[in-house]
């Protein structure tokens, strides 16, 4: 529900993940982070929702 | 005697780096060979201890007397090429046989073209593929050309009920289950349309929600073909396997499969059948120990105890609960040795650090070359030490070795640290190692943090050492700031009130009380009607043929007569209050009793059936009620000329969507006594698929030798009973002959299932759940089939699910096992993560009582504080669930703050 | 803008994809280096307040796995 | 309409003076026109400040938290379904509740009707049947309430009580053929940079004064996620970044528990159509969950429990 609210105010798609890998996993652990990296690189770096440094008072 | 592993266990850190240079390659056993692996090499990869071995035979070193490639990279030196065999004699007063099973090897027989046929593998073979860990890392493809297969087939019965060709009568019980699942997760795997087809000849999925994932398979579409394949061919251009049967209605049709599965069935190793002989132990003729009903886990031997698959054929949680059950023997065989053999441990006081500013000390490992040589540790080191708080960093070749704890020890003393973070391998494996150097340089154990920078950093940027670099110094970065955060935990001790409460006065919650009192305990036992014995006081025989009554009397005087046991009968539960270790548990006659453990042992009852002129016609019974007839010895049953027995009735139905597990075995056991009494008599079985699991199978092939009928019948058209002229008619379609028949019995026996107790109140008081079909939910159905979710709380017998009287007696004794384990240690130390509440701030809106499965939160009842929420830690097991479910943000959770996760995130 | 890499706030469980993760490293599996993991006892505790706060402090992504 | 406040006070007296309960809560008239205000009464003798027509736009519920007393409440459809909520939530008990059910037609959009007279100051306005008319100095205009109505009433699909103990009229028919979520499928269309943009901008004017929170029934913390000092992670200003991150867990918990009352965007003083963040929400928690707010006094809201077919397709 969080990341379709935050879809939904611009977010993009990739930004946000979501698996279930089991402990014995470790290929799927893989092809996972592979997806998540590429999918984060494609949309290049975040724009939205950072707060700037300086005002963080 | 123990085999050399030519490594030495307290050197060996696992690094791989043996396995790495290693130049000879061997077939993996693990992968039923399918895959290579080295001549030193772990067995798999989450092997426990994970340590080295070197296989003698295969070693280029032993074998022709060079190379030592892994003496000359272990950065360790952990090789040992001088070890040797050793004698170990072992003084123990109990032993417990968990041999395990072998799979039937099917390569000897025609049929199956195993050893030719490229495309056919063995189920386990194909469990390895699906694995992750296995020859094709979880691709799904088949052997001979690493094609994805589009069309799989499964044969049941490979190894099982068959005596023709291998000599195993018995059905090995779980190949039924395990071929559906692998045909369900291949179908996961495939993100294409796999076709997966199950030929089989009974579809055996007796077991708890085992049913309703039969049932799910074929909405998923899997294919269940009732036939037995009697030639398999291979193309020899596509390797694709050609098949030919026939169907239900006897024409024959030809398939072409990608690959085809045989599920081959247990059967006890030939060496495991030599150690039977020298260790005394009686063999079945199936070559299983042999065990009885009434005692599921002993041998034919005082002392030696037998659990999972050696004494027949059986599934995980079977297997579970037996180990259980089999240590609760070996328990009381020892009771009066307990503890005897413990020592003590001497800890430093703990020091005082809160109100201290953080001085924290900063550890990083090399882990030899594995994180050295692809992460610049120097560098991390320099960095780290320029951290806020941080007060020393360092680094070492082997954070972990024995050397390095000392020296840590001794910094965290003299640089007056109090707070630690070691940058490593994983918390999973070393973090209580270094917690415990934490306790002996006198630091709570939770004032530390563990960051993985080997696992998760060197081993896996191998080709980017910079940027590896520049995330340890990240992880290095966010273990600090957590930890800066740390405070010490406090982990709180409970005592454990000695005695149980046992609710049920069933054959389960019997053994269950007995088995505590034997083992020294205090036993209240609670039955809700005015005697013990439960449902076996309307059995005749086990299946075995033990007459039930007289073993049962026997127990009821023993438990009656017992000193330790107060029975209460007539007798329910109004109101538990309290946890694991102090229960209070209050009577209907406002009795109360307080205990520190509960066995739930409450039973099951038959299914009064509407269907099939039950009650309308006296001619008509269940099953007990036959049973009933035969304890009686019912002249009439000598005089009766047609049977019919009706399996199914209330079970394996839209309304109770489970099998009854018990039914098949029962008329199969019934129809042969009516043939016994009488000859004559003609015996008809319908039934939608006999389950006559394990061993049973064999009753099943008695019965039809002595010319007992199965007529198989399905859900669609089900038999019809009626009621012509004062004659009983029963009508079937008969899907062999495609014909309907029409049998006018004397008698009818209605199968009728097992429905559980109303268990809603008891799962209440204890905080239990039920599933959908209303019985008891263990707390991990393979794992765990005996504890609950909630702690301290046991389940036993048919409260669980349906079950013959072994299993329930096995279960009965594996809970008192596991309570023992509580009871045994008299005390319960409580986790420092758990989680808190801060009343100030809750808004009593009980999501947190609604969302945590341990029933941790709960209302305060009074004071300033009434309504608002509080955290039992005796109950928290620190998922932290409630806490992220917190609008109020009034949840904390200890070592997982909120601040201290912010903190993490902040730094990244 | 090809040499940038992105970092990635990830939250492993401790019981299951944290164990997948050191199972990757035990079989030297590689994969991408912009994960900064941090360990939760489940992913469950999750909140998404980190998955905000993450983003407010720059995360390029989160990945919350069990 | 407004033959409903008759039959209102005659409860409202009854209740109060068979001492069935303690405090009445219902609506006044409010000092400026179209703005009318809650009211709690417990003096039988002043039931008659009671009224009921359609500008009632403040939710009731909001009164009801974690009162002692006995309480008579009049409730329409969303009112009523905050009311389950409330109960599911712990935050009343139902025995400690006389519900008197109101069929609702849903409420007047006074922002639309001020636009509609060019922001004249308004001095009175009168309900008939469906139509309406407002007047002030120098100006009497009659309009069809239909189409002044608040765009939560307009695609209003729960206008009758759905828990009371007695009725004050027979239900009204529920608005068939309406979409509740034509606007947020709109902005679902949208690519992230526009979203973005549009939410940025909407939420540009927000004060951080907090009267939509204090005005949900669903907000009842003691101390709110924005006033958490340890540690602190949203800032208090009107910095952008801060403001949203106020908004967005503002929605995210109201998720699964909004009925779509409106209370937050009638006391917005700045005019923030907050809804389009909650409206997301309730439109996915009616696809994936099935569920609405509200509806079921036996169920908690699908974030408060986990089954395991909950929807997971977002899962990899």
């Amino acid at each position: 529900m969080l990341k379709g609210l935050l879809e939904h105010i611009g977010i993009e798609p990739g930004r946000l993940n979501f698996s279930w890998i089991s402990s014995a996993e470790a290929t799927k652990f893989v092809d996972v982070a592979q997806q998540v990296a590429a999918s984060v690189k494609a949309l290049g770096p975040a724009r939205y929702l950072i707060k700037k440094r300086a005002e963080v008072a | 005697m123990k085999h050399p592993r030519f490594i030495d266990m307290s050197k060996c850190i696992a690094c791989g780096t043996c396995a790495e240079k290693c130049p000879k390659k061997v077939d993996d056993p693990f992968n039923e060979n399918m895959g290579k692996r080295k001549a030193i090499y772990v067995d798999y990869a989450q092997a426990v201890p994970l340590k080295y071995s070197i296989n003698k035979d295969e070693c280029l070193y032993f074998k022709k007397g060079k190379c030592r490639a892994c003496e000359k990279f272990c950065p360790t030196g952990a090789i040992n090429y001088e070890d040797k065999e050793e004698k170990v004699v072992l003084q123990a007063g109990a032993v417990i046989l968990s041999t395990g099973f072998k799979t039937f090897n099917p390569s000897t027989f025609p049929t199956y073209q195993y050893a030719s046929f490229e495309n056919v593998v063995t189920s386990l073979e194909y469990e390895r593929i699906l694995s992750a860990t296995g020859p094709y890392q979880g691709h799904l493809v088949r052997p001979s050309d690493y094609k994805e297969p589009q069309k799989i087939g499964w044969l049941q019965c490979v190894g099982s009920r068959d005596i023709n060709r291998c000599d195993h009568p018995y059905c090995s019980s779980v190949c039924c289950m395990y071929a559906v699942k692998e045909a369900m997760i291949s179908k996961e795997h495939a993100d294409y349309d796999l076709d997966a087809a199950i030929f089989f000849m009974d579809m055996r999925t007796y077991g708890k929600d085992f049913e309703k994932y039969y049932e799910r398979a074929k909405e998923h579409g899997i294919r269940f073909v009732r036939a037995r394949l009697h030639t398999l061919e291979e193309d020899p251009e596509t390797k694709d396997i050609k098949v030919r049967y026939a169907d239900e209605k006897g024409e024959i049709q030809v398939e072409t499969f990608d690959m085809m599965v045989l599920s081959v069935g247990m059967e006890t190793p030939a060496e495991l059948v030599e150690t039977a002989k020298t260790l005394g132990i009686g063999l079945d003729t199936d070559n299983f120990a042999a065990t009885g009903v009434f005692t599921p886990v002993e041998t034919s031997r005082k002392g030696i105890y037998v659990c999972g698959a050696f004494s027949g054929p059986k599934d995980i949680p079977q297997s579970v609960t037996e180990a259980s059950s089999a240590a609760a023997g070996a328990g009381l065989l020892l009771s009066s040795a307990r503890n005897t053999l413990t020592k003590e441990k001497h800890i430093p006081e703990e020091r005082n650090i809160i109100g201290e500013r953080p001085r924290i000390g900063i550890f990083i490992c090399q882990c030899g070359i594995n994180i050295g040589g692809i992460v610049n540790v120097p560098s991390v080191r320099d960095y780290a030490a320029t951290l806020p708080y941080v007060e020393y960093a360092t680094d070492s070749l082997y954070t972990c070795s024995q050397d390095s704890q000392e020296t840590m020890a001794k910094i965290i003393n003299e640089k007056g640290l109090n707070r630690v973070v070691v940058a490593a391998c994983t918390p999973k494996t070393h973090e209580p190692l270094f917690q415990e150097t934490l306790v002996d340089a006198g630091l709570n154990k939770y004032v530390f943090e563990m960051t993985n920078i080997r696992n998760q950093c060197s081993w896996v940027h191998k080709d980017s050492p910079e940027m590896a670099t520049a995330k340890a110094k990240d992880l290095v970065r966010m273990a600090a700031a957590k930890v800066s955060l740390m405070e010490p935990l406090k982990e709180t001790e409970l005592e454990v009130d000695q005695r149980a409460l046992v609710v049920g006065g069933g054959i389960a919650g019997m053994v269950a009380a007995k088995t505590l009192s034997s083992q020294g305990y205090q036993v209240y036992l609670v039955e809700q009607t005015g005697s013990l014995g439960g449902n076996a006081l309307l059995l005749s025989k086990t299946w075995r043929g033990d007459d039930v009554q007289s073993r049962l009397s026997e127990l009821i005087s023993s438990v009656e007569s017992d000193k330790n046991i107060e029975i209460y009968k007539d007798t329910k539960l109004t109101n538990v209050e309290g946890f694991v270790g102090n229960f209070k548990t209050t009577l209907n006659d406002q009795n109360v009793i307080e205990h520190g453990i509960a066995v739930i042992a409450t039973g099951g009852k038959e299914y009064i059936p509407n269907e099939y002129l039950y009650g309308k016609d006296p001619r008509v019974v269940t099953h007990l009620e036959l049973d009933k007839m035969f304890l009686a010895g019912d002249q009439r049953l000598k005089d009766v000329k047609n049977a019919v027995f009706i399996q199914c009735v209330g079970s394996r139905v839209p309304e109770r969507p489970y099998c009854s597990r018990v039914c098949c075995t029962h008329s199969v056991k019934s129809a042969i006594n009516l043939k016994e009494n009488n000859p004559d008599t003609n015996v008809y079985v319908l039934y939608r698929d006999i389950r006559t699991y394990g061993q049973r199978e064999e009753l099943y092939k008695e019965a039809r030798n002595r010319g007992v009928i199965f007529i198989r019948y399905s859900l669609e058209e089900r038999p019809v009973v009626e009621n012509i002229n004062g004659r009983i008619s029963v009508r079937i379609k008969d899907h062999i002959l495609q014909q309907g028949i029409a049998i006018d019995p004397d008698l009818v026996v209605l199968a009728s299932g097992i429905i559980p107790q109303d268990n809603e109140a008891l799962a209440q008081m204890f905080k239990l759940s039920v599933n959908e079909d209303g019985f008891f939910m263990e707390a991990h159905a393979k794992l765990r089939p005996v504890d609950f979710a909630t702690e301290g709380v046991f389940l036993a017998g048919m409260a669980h699910y349906p079950k013959p009287i072994e299993e329930s007696i096995a279960q009965a004794q594996a809970a008192v096992s596991r309570a023992v384990t509580l009871l045994a240690r008299k005390k319960v130390m409580v986790s420092g993560t758990v989680a808190q509440a801060n009343p100030v701030m809750c808004s009593s809106c009980s999501v947190c009582i609604d969302i945590c499965p341990y029933s941790a939160p709960s209302f305060i009842k009074q004071g300033p504080f009434t309504g608002k929420a509080e955290i039992n830690p005796a109950l928290c097991k620190g998922c932290g669930l409630c806490v992220a479910s917190c609008r109020s943000g009034a949840l904390n959770l200890k070592g997982f703050g909120t601040d201290q996760i912010m903190a993490m995130i902040n730094e990244i | 803008m090809s040499d940038w890499e992105p970092k990635i706030t990830t939250f492993l469980c401790h019981w299951c994809s944290y164990g997948a993760a050191d199972l990757a490293g035990v079989s030297r599996l590689q994969y991408p280096h912009n994960f900064r993991v941090i360990r939760v006892p489940c992913s469950g505790r999750v909140s998404p307040k980190f998955i905000l706060a993450a983003f407010r402090h720059g995360a390029d992504g989160v990945w919350v796995s069990g | 309409m407004i033959e409903y406040t008759a039959i209102i006070r005659d409860t409202a007296k009854k209740l109060l003076k068979d001492g069935k309960v303690d405090v009445f809560i219902g609506y006044k008239k409010g000092t400026v026109p179209m703005m009318n205000e809650p009211v709690v009464i417990s003096d039988p003798e002043k039931v008659d400040t009671l009224h009921w027509d359609s500008l009632c736009g403040l939710n009731l519920c909001n009164y009801l938290t974690k009162r002692k007393d006995k309480i008579g409440i009049i409730a329409n459809g969303c009112n009523s379904r905050n009311i389950v909520t409330h109960i599911l939530e712990n935050q009343i008990s139902r025995e400690q509740l006389y519900i008197v059910g109101i069929p609702c037609t849903g409420v007047i959009d006074h922002r639309a009707v001020l636009r509609a007279v060019g922001n004249k100051e308004v001095l009175d306005v009168q309900e008939q049947g469906d139509k309406f008319t407002v007047s002030g100095n120098g100006f009497s205009e009659t309009f069809d309430k239909a189409k002044f109505l608040r765009t939560n009433c307009a695609v209003c699909t729960h206008r009758n009580p759905v828990i009371y103990d007695e009725m004050v009229a027979s239900p009204v028919k529920e608005q068939e053929g309406v979409d509740p979520f034509e606007d947020v499928k709109k902005i679902e269309a949208m690519d992230p940079e526009k979203k973005w943009g549009f939410f940025t901008k909407m939420i540009e004017r927000c004060l951080r004064c907090y009267a939509c929170r204090n005005s949900c029934p669903l907000c009842y913390c003691p101390t709110c996620f924005v006033d958490e000092s340890k540690p602190q992670w949203v800032g208090k200003s009107i910095d952008p970044t801060d403001t949203m991150t106020f908004h967005i867990m503002r929605a995210y918990h109201c998720a699964g528990r909004c009925t779509d009352c409106g209370a937050c965007e009638r006391v917005c003083p700045v005019g923030i159509p907050m809804r389009q963040f909650t409206k997301k929400l309730n439109k996915d928690a009616l696809e994936y969950f099935s569920w609405e707010a509200g509806l079921n006094p036996d169920a908690r809201p699908p974030l408060d429990v986990y089954k395991p077919d909950d929807y997971n397709d977002f899962v990899k």
